[in-house]
């Protein structure tokens, strides 16, 4: 049975932390972070995104089927992005496409 | 059938009510779970022409309007926050307070679109059009081009989404109102949200690779 | 719909038939407005029977053009038409849907104890949607249809004059009516199992449902958005793909064959359940090993997302991406060699009736085999240089899908005819059916093996004269296959009028699903059965029992 | 490799088709087994030095396969009969499995798994990473030929001349949509990808022709994108590439070939030079010479009008037809003492240049001799004029006619590593280079 346990009072810190977030990430994205700056920022939207997912999507409180779902496509997100960047980056220098190197 | 009596809403194969949420809310899990891979095939080739052109994208982005960028990360934000009110505030029997919440969060989701509609216009003022018609005279090239190209359909496969989760509100706001979403039924109230707050995780992530990462 | 003229007239019927999900109602409307999974589940097969009556007849026209190694009755932009619309229909107006949606449809709830799948309406939607995407692919072939080989790559796909837009478009729509049905069955499976339906009790043909649902929902919307990109780029240009703008074809073929590989199982894993089901029901005794089949139809379902760069090796993808893919396919294959194994295995100590079902379940067996290792063969990446594009990969997936999950669905066909009519064929026609269909299958397709080593690249409408001997054959062989397909077209109608009634279980089985009347009442079962024992177990309960799994 | 006359040449070719004596039982064994393999899989001949290795685990996996399917056949033929149903209500044996036979079958079949793969990874690695000293070729595929093009000299159309045991690393691009460039004989094959390069190396063991194909759906002349393949001795292969004959022209007027530059001569005289000018563009004089030294092919001195004896003993009148037939359809009658290596011109050549050439042979031909014997009917039963003997050869009805030699321009500058841009979207403002 879903037990409601997350309520009003959740939803409120949620947000308040999602907005500190943001403006978090916001102001890195200004910081010289130099290769940093792509990671840092992924991590941000993924914290963000976990807390969505848990409290405002109330994953917290699902027990089986349906955390182990969201495990499963996370796992598949990652494994298309991942091979398929990895083809263009371990592309010989002759196969890529030229126009701006880093 | 032994809780039959207390659940019109309760069809003839299952078992009880509690089940029967269960499995809607499953459902929309697993749907929510396809809607991501959607997604996630255009991040797959944002990652790989990244790779590709990494000094463009960084380029583009910094191109890209922020401040109007921060404000929908905003809105969507709070809209997202208004909506899970609206169900606490139905789970307390509160159908008036739960039906502003949805009202709320159905404003925030218009004015979203609205920012975004403004945004688009700013940029093909620049030139900026997806496609073939991409003629950017400050951001030529290939890659900007293909960076626009992304942006045109990821940003707007994301607010074909907002459009539709606007739509979902208004009915279910409508639904509160009249009294049909109650404490003890509000599935559909339920699986809203989470398509509402599915298309705000979607965001989240479009927000830094767009805007922020110049 | 023919089928309400099949259902077995009230005077002849049974005790306990008069409620049968087929004579309850016989009006049109009742067979349109279902919301019966049994009923959705005949739609269904009905529909997919007419499309590879389609596509079938494309591959026919297609042989005998390639009878000679000039043009014979068409110019060369007829026979890319013809291909293509073959690849189409085949793949995705009949493959994919033939096992789940009919058979699947059909017997999920029966195997489970339930009374309907979890979101009946989703479910018929899920026919009209299909419907609708048939008629999109169909109005797409009418206005010129499109010439791109059923992988539709670009550039070729985005500048090609032909209309590929709609027939891009129902693809699309055929997607989402697969992914209803995908969502519909995982709900069903865990939430709508009845009293003492453990996950270890699962028919194995629930396991490969569930399992191919969950690549439907995961990996067809991928599919969907690669599509949308080239109808948008053929229809205003959007150009993700297009190199003149920087764009890289060679990322579509990812998110493609994304999907595209993934699909492959999505085919094979319902024929899988559908030969453990036959092979345990003919041979009267338990499955070999039950927790290495459910291991491995998880295992292809997941690793199977892992492996989709095989078919890229020589398209200019990285040198890095080569090895991981080749490797990975190799993980997915030893799952598939498990099941090989214990098919093989669980006839030892049966007590082996030999029917038309089984002599199907033989030559997936053999086929399925032979396609597969094949398969193992072009995943190592060097030989699959030179076989690529060329008849040796025609002949692999045609062993797969047509020695494979085509044999497997004629066994179903075979098999369960009598649970959803309640009538029997006749066994001396069906088996010169098979050997029709095997034989013509081997004569077919196993000189496309030569071709392919000597050279022979696909999608050629002339070729080399060299090479018209072994086409003669094989265009021979798909004469063959059609009589034996349109044979069992006619004894399977004279038997849906004329048959011996079958009784509740003429095979004797102890799957749940033969516990109900043949054909079932509507509500599949009047109280909510309780299972107390495994779906293949043919031993007395006193016995020792235990769960494998 | 010295050829000192058509003999040698044909010894040396006769040669090269067996660079390694088996010099042990062993050896022989193998080669005897390779043979065996190669026929009964319907595989092609083994031009490339890679060919034979990647043919050996081809075999492997298939005596695998073979005894697998064996394996399955019988066992399950062998089940069916002990294990038959023998009373309507008999019932199976219930079997419980021991994991002590599960695990190792399937470890010891995944490590044969692992075993193919990296064998046959190894193998693919050896393919994309071409010796040191590989020649560049860069090719361009388009609907529906296909252009080579040497880093420094000449280009061609339709055929690719290389050198025998010489690396040859080609550069594959497309300019318009992906094509696959495919040499069954070599057992080689890549994608030619528009906007990038693509490559792929091989090295061909012997001198011979060997059929291209295209192995990726590219529209409607998908199935007729054919070429060639022409392997030359090495020193055929630098004659030709420098478009020079093995000796200096006998007409020292135009000592290098260029059409431009006749252009005030008499009409048959201008006639004879354009042809002299084809002959060289299209590699004609990197195998016949035109003063009587010996060549890859005969010589063109006084070939007009001479007697020719063919490999099968018949004796051929050479006119205007015959020569056409050469060009178009070489391998109909070989000349006695010469390797069938000449490639088909059909296609390639105009029916002018046809012409043009014919005249060229002919002012080689001051004292032609005395017309006897049958006179030879080409295929196509062609009247004796120039000009209508090509015309008897019709162009193939696919699209190869476009690639007219004048066309034959790949300007990929060597080096570069930007395709030119595709030409199928006239309006495409941002295909300039970045920055
Ligand atoms: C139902 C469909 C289906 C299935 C199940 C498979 C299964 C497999 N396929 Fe196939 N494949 C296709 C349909 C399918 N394929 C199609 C349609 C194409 C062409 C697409 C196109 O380009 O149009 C294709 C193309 C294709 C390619 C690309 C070829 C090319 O274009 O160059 C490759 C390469 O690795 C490949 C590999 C495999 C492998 C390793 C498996 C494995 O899963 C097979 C595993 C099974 C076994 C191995 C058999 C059982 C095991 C034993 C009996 C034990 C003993 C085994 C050995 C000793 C080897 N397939
Ligand atoms: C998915 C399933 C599938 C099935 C079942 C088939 C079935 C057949 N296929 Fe096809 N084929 C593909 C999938 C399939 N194919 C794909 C994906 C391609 C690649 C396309 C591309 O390159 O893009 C391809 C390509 C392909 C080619 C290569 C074309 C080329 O590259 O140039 C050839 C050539 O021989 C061929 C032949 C056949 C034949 C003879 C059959 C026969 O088995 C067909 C026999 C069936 C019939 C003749 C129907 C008769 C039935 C009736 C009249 C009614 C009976 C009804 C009932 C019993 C219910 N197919
Ligand atoms: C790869 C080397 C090669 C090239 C390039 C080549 N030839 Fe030849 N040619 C040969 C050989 C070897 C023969 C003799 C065998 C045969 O008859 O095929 C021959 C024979 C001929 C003959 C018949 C000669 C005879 O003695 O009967 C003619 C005519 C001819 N070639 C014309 C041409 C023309 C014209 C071109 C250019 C457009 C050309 N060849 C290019 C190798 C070549
Ligand atoms: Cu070029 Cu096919
Ligand atoms: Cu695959």
């Amino acid at each position: 049975m879903h037990a409601p346990r997350i309520g009003a009072r959740t939803y409120l810190r949620t947000w308040i932390a999602l907005l500190v977030l943001a403006a978090a990430t916001l102001g890195l994205s200004f910081l010289p972070l130099g290769a940093f700056h792509a990671p840092v920022a992924l991590l941000i939207a993924a914290t963000k995104a976990a807390l969505i997912a848990l409290f405002f999507m109330h994953l917290a409180d699902e027990r089986g089927s349906i955390p182990i779902a969201v495990g499963i496509w996370v796992l598949l997100l990652a494994v298309l992005v991942t091979l398929t960047a990895a083809d263009v980056l371990t592309r010989g220098e002759m196969l890529r496409p030229p126009a701006s190197g880093p | 059938m032994d809780s039959a009596a207390t659940a019109p809403h309760l069809a003839s194969h299952f078992e009880d009510l509690a089940k029967q949420t269960h499995a809607a809310r499953l459902g929309m899990w697993v749907f929510i779970g396809s809607e991501a891979l959607l997604f996630s095939a255009l991040f797959a080739l944002y990652a790989a022409y990244r790779a590709a052109y990494p000094a463009a994208f960084r380029a583009a982005a910094g191109h890209t309007d922020l401040t109007l960028g921060s404000l929908m990360t905003g809105v969507l934000l709070t809209s997202s926050y208004l909506v899970a009110m609206g169900l606490a505030r139905v789970r307390a029997s509160r159908p008036r307070g739960a039906a502003g919440f949805l009202a709320g969060a159905v404003l925030l989701g218009i004015a979203f679109l609205a920012l975004k509609g403004m945004e688009y216009a700013e940029h093909f003022r620049a030139g900026i059009y997806p496609g073939v018609g991409y003629r950017s005279a400050t951001l030529p090239g290939a890659g900007a081009n293909i960076f626009f190209t992304l942006y045109y359909a990821m940003t707007g496969l994301h607010a074909l989404h907002v459009l539709g989760g606007v739509v979902l509100l208004i009915w279910l706001a409508w639904r509160v109102r009249a009294g049909r979403l109650t404490a003890v039924y509000h599935t559909p109230l339920e699986l809203g949200g989470l398509y509402w707050h599915f298309v705000d995780v979607i965001w989240v992530f479009l927000w830094p690779l767009f805007y922020l990462l110049r | 719909m023919s089928t309400t003229a099949t259902a077995p007239r009230p005077a002849g019927a049974r005790p306990g038939q008069e409620r049968s999900y087929l004579g309850v109602e016989t009006t049109i409307r009742s067979w349109l407005a279902t919301t019966d999974h049994k009923r959705i589940g005949l739609l269904f097969l009905i529909a997919t029977a007419a499309a590879l009556a389609l596509g079938g007849s494309l591959a026919l026209a297609m042989r005998l053009e390639l009878l000679t190694p000039e043009p014979l009755f068409m110019d060369d932009l007829a026979y890319n038409r013809l291909f293509t619309l073959h690849g189409v229909i085949m793949v995705w107006l009949f493959m994919i849907p033939v096992i789940p949606a009919s058979f699947g449809n059909f017997l999920l709830p029966l195997m489970i104890g339930a009374r309907d799948v979890a979101f009946p309406r989703l479910n018929l939607a899920s026919v009209y949607v299909y419907l609708a995407g048939a008629a999109v692919v169909l109005g797409g072939i009418l206005a010129s249809g499109a010439d791109t080989g059923w992988t539709f790559y670009p550039p070729y796909s985005t500048t090609t004059p032909t209309a590929v837009v709609p027939v891009l478009l129902g693809v699309f729509i055929l997607g989402v009516s697969s992914t209803m049905t995908g969502i519909n069955f995982i709900v069903t499976t865990h939430t709508l199992r009845t009293r003492g339906m453990h996950w270890s009790r699962l028919p194995l043909f629930v396991w490969t449902l569930y399992g191919t649902s969950i690549i439907i929902v995961l990996a067809t919307p991928v599919l969907g958005i690669s599509l949308l990109l080239v109808a948008a780029d053929h229809a205003f240009g959007l150009g993700m793909f297009d190199p003149a703008r920087g764009g890289d074809p060679i990322l579509f073929q990812h998110i493609f064959w994304f999907y595209s590989h993934p699909a492959v199982y999505i085919m094979i894993l319902p024929a899988m359940g559908v030969i453990t089901e036959v092979v345990t029901t003919f041979a009267r005794k338990n499955l070999f090993s039950y927790g290495a089949m459910v291991v491995a139809t998880l295992g292809i379902a997941f690793i199977g997302f892992l492996t989709w760069g095989h078919h890229m090796f020589t398209a200019g993808m990285s040198t890095f991406d080569v090895a991981a893919f080749g490797a990975l396919s190799m993980f997915v294959a030893i799952f598939s060699a498990i099941k090989v194994f214990n098919w093989v295995a669980t006839l030892y100590g049966g007590a082996i009736a030999v029917s038309v079902p089984l002599l199907y379940l033989f030559g997936f067996l053999f086929l399925f085999s032979v396609g597969g290792m094949t398969g193992v063969a072009q995943a190592s990446t060097s030989l699959d240089v030179h076989w690529h594009d060329t008849y040796f990969i025609v002949a692999h997936f045609h062993f797969i899908m047509v020695g494979g999950t085509m044999m497997a669905y004629l066994a179903a066909l075979h098999y369960w005819f009598p649970k959803m009519f309640g009538r029997l064929y006749s066994e001396r026609w069906a088996t010169a059916a098979a050997a029709l269909v095997i034989g013509g299958f081997i004569l077919t397709f196993s000189p496309q093996f030569w071709l392919g080593n000597a050279g022979m690249p696909r999608r050629y409408h002339t070729y080399p004269a060299e090479y018209q001997t072994l086409h003669v054959i094989s265009t021979v062989g798909s004469w063959a296959i059609t009589g034996g397909l349109v044979l069992t077209l006619v004894y399977l109608i004279v038997a849906l009028r004329r048959g011996r009634p079958a009784g509740p279980n003429p095979w004797g089985s102890a799957a749940f699903e033969w516990q109900t009347p043949s054909p079932p009442p509507r509500e599949n079962y009047i109280t909510p059965p309780v299972i107390d024992r495994g779906p293949y177990d043919y031993h007395p309960p006193q016995q020792e029992h235990e769960d494998h799994g | 490799m010295s050829i000192t006359g058509a003999p040698a040449a044909a010894m040396a070719v006769a040669l090269a088709q067996d660079p390694v004596q088996p010099r042990h039982p062993w050896d022989a064994l193998v080669a005897a087994l390779n043979e065996f393999y190669r026929r009964a899989l319907g595989l092609p001949e083994q031009a490339s030095t890679i060919a034979p290795t990647i043919d050996h685990l081809h075999y492997f996996q298939i005596t695998v396969m073979f005894a697998v399917a064996g394996v399955i056949g019988i066992v399950t033929t062998v089940f069916v009969f002990r294990y038959r149903r023998r009373a309507p209500d008999q019932i199976g044996r219930r079997v419980d499995v021991p994991h002590t036979v599960e695990v190792p079958l399937y470890t010891g079949l995944f490590a044969l798994f692992m075993l193919f793969w990296i064998i046959g990874f190894r193998q693919f690695t050896s393919l994309e990473l071409p010796p040191g000293d590989a020649l560049d070729v860069y090719v361009s595929a388009k609907q529906w030929v296909w252009k080579f093009a040497y880093a420094e000299g000449p280009t061609s159309v339709g055929v690719l001349y290389v050198p025998a045991g010489r690396p040859v690393r080609l550069r594959l691009t497309s300019r318009d949509v992906i094509h696959s460039f495919f040499v069954p004989a070599f057992r080689i094959k890549r994608d030619a990808v528009p906007g990038m390069y693509t490559a792929i190396w091989f090295e061909a063991v012997r001198p011979g022709r060997y059929p291209v194909l295209c192995a990726e759906l590219c529209g409607v002349g998908h199935s007729r994108m054919r070429a060639e393949v022409v392997v030359l001795s090495p020193q055929a292969f630098d004659d030709w590439r420098q478009g020079r004959p093995a000796l200096p022209p006998p007409d020292a007027a135009a000592a290098t070939p260029d059409a431009g530059r006749v252009s005030g001569l008499e009409p048959v005289d201008r006639l004879v030079e354009l042809g002299r000018a084809a002959a060289a563009r299209h590699g004609c004089l990197g195998c016949h010479s035109v003063d009587g030294s010996p060549g890859q092919g005969p010589t063109w001195l006084n070939l007009f009008g001479a007697r020719e004896t063919m490999q099968t003993g018949e004796v051929i009148y050479v006119n205007a037809a015959y020569i056409t037939q050469s060009m178009m359809d070489p391998e109909a009658e070989i000349v006695a003492g010469f390797p069938p290596i000449m490639p088909s011109f059909q296609g390639r050549i105009t029916p002018a240049e046809t012409a043009a050439i014919i005249e060229y042979m002919k002012a080689l031909s001051p004292a032609p001799g005395l017309r006897r014997g049958r006179e030879y009917a080409p295929v196509g039963g062609a009247p004796a004029g120039a000009a209508g003997a090509a015309g008897a050869q019709p162009p193939p009805a696919g699209g190869a006619t476009t690639g007219a030699p004048g066309a034959a321009n790949v300007q990929v500058p060597a080096g570069s590593t930007r395709a030119a841009p595709p030409q199928h979207r006239p309006a495409d403002p941002g295909h300039e280079e970045e920055r």
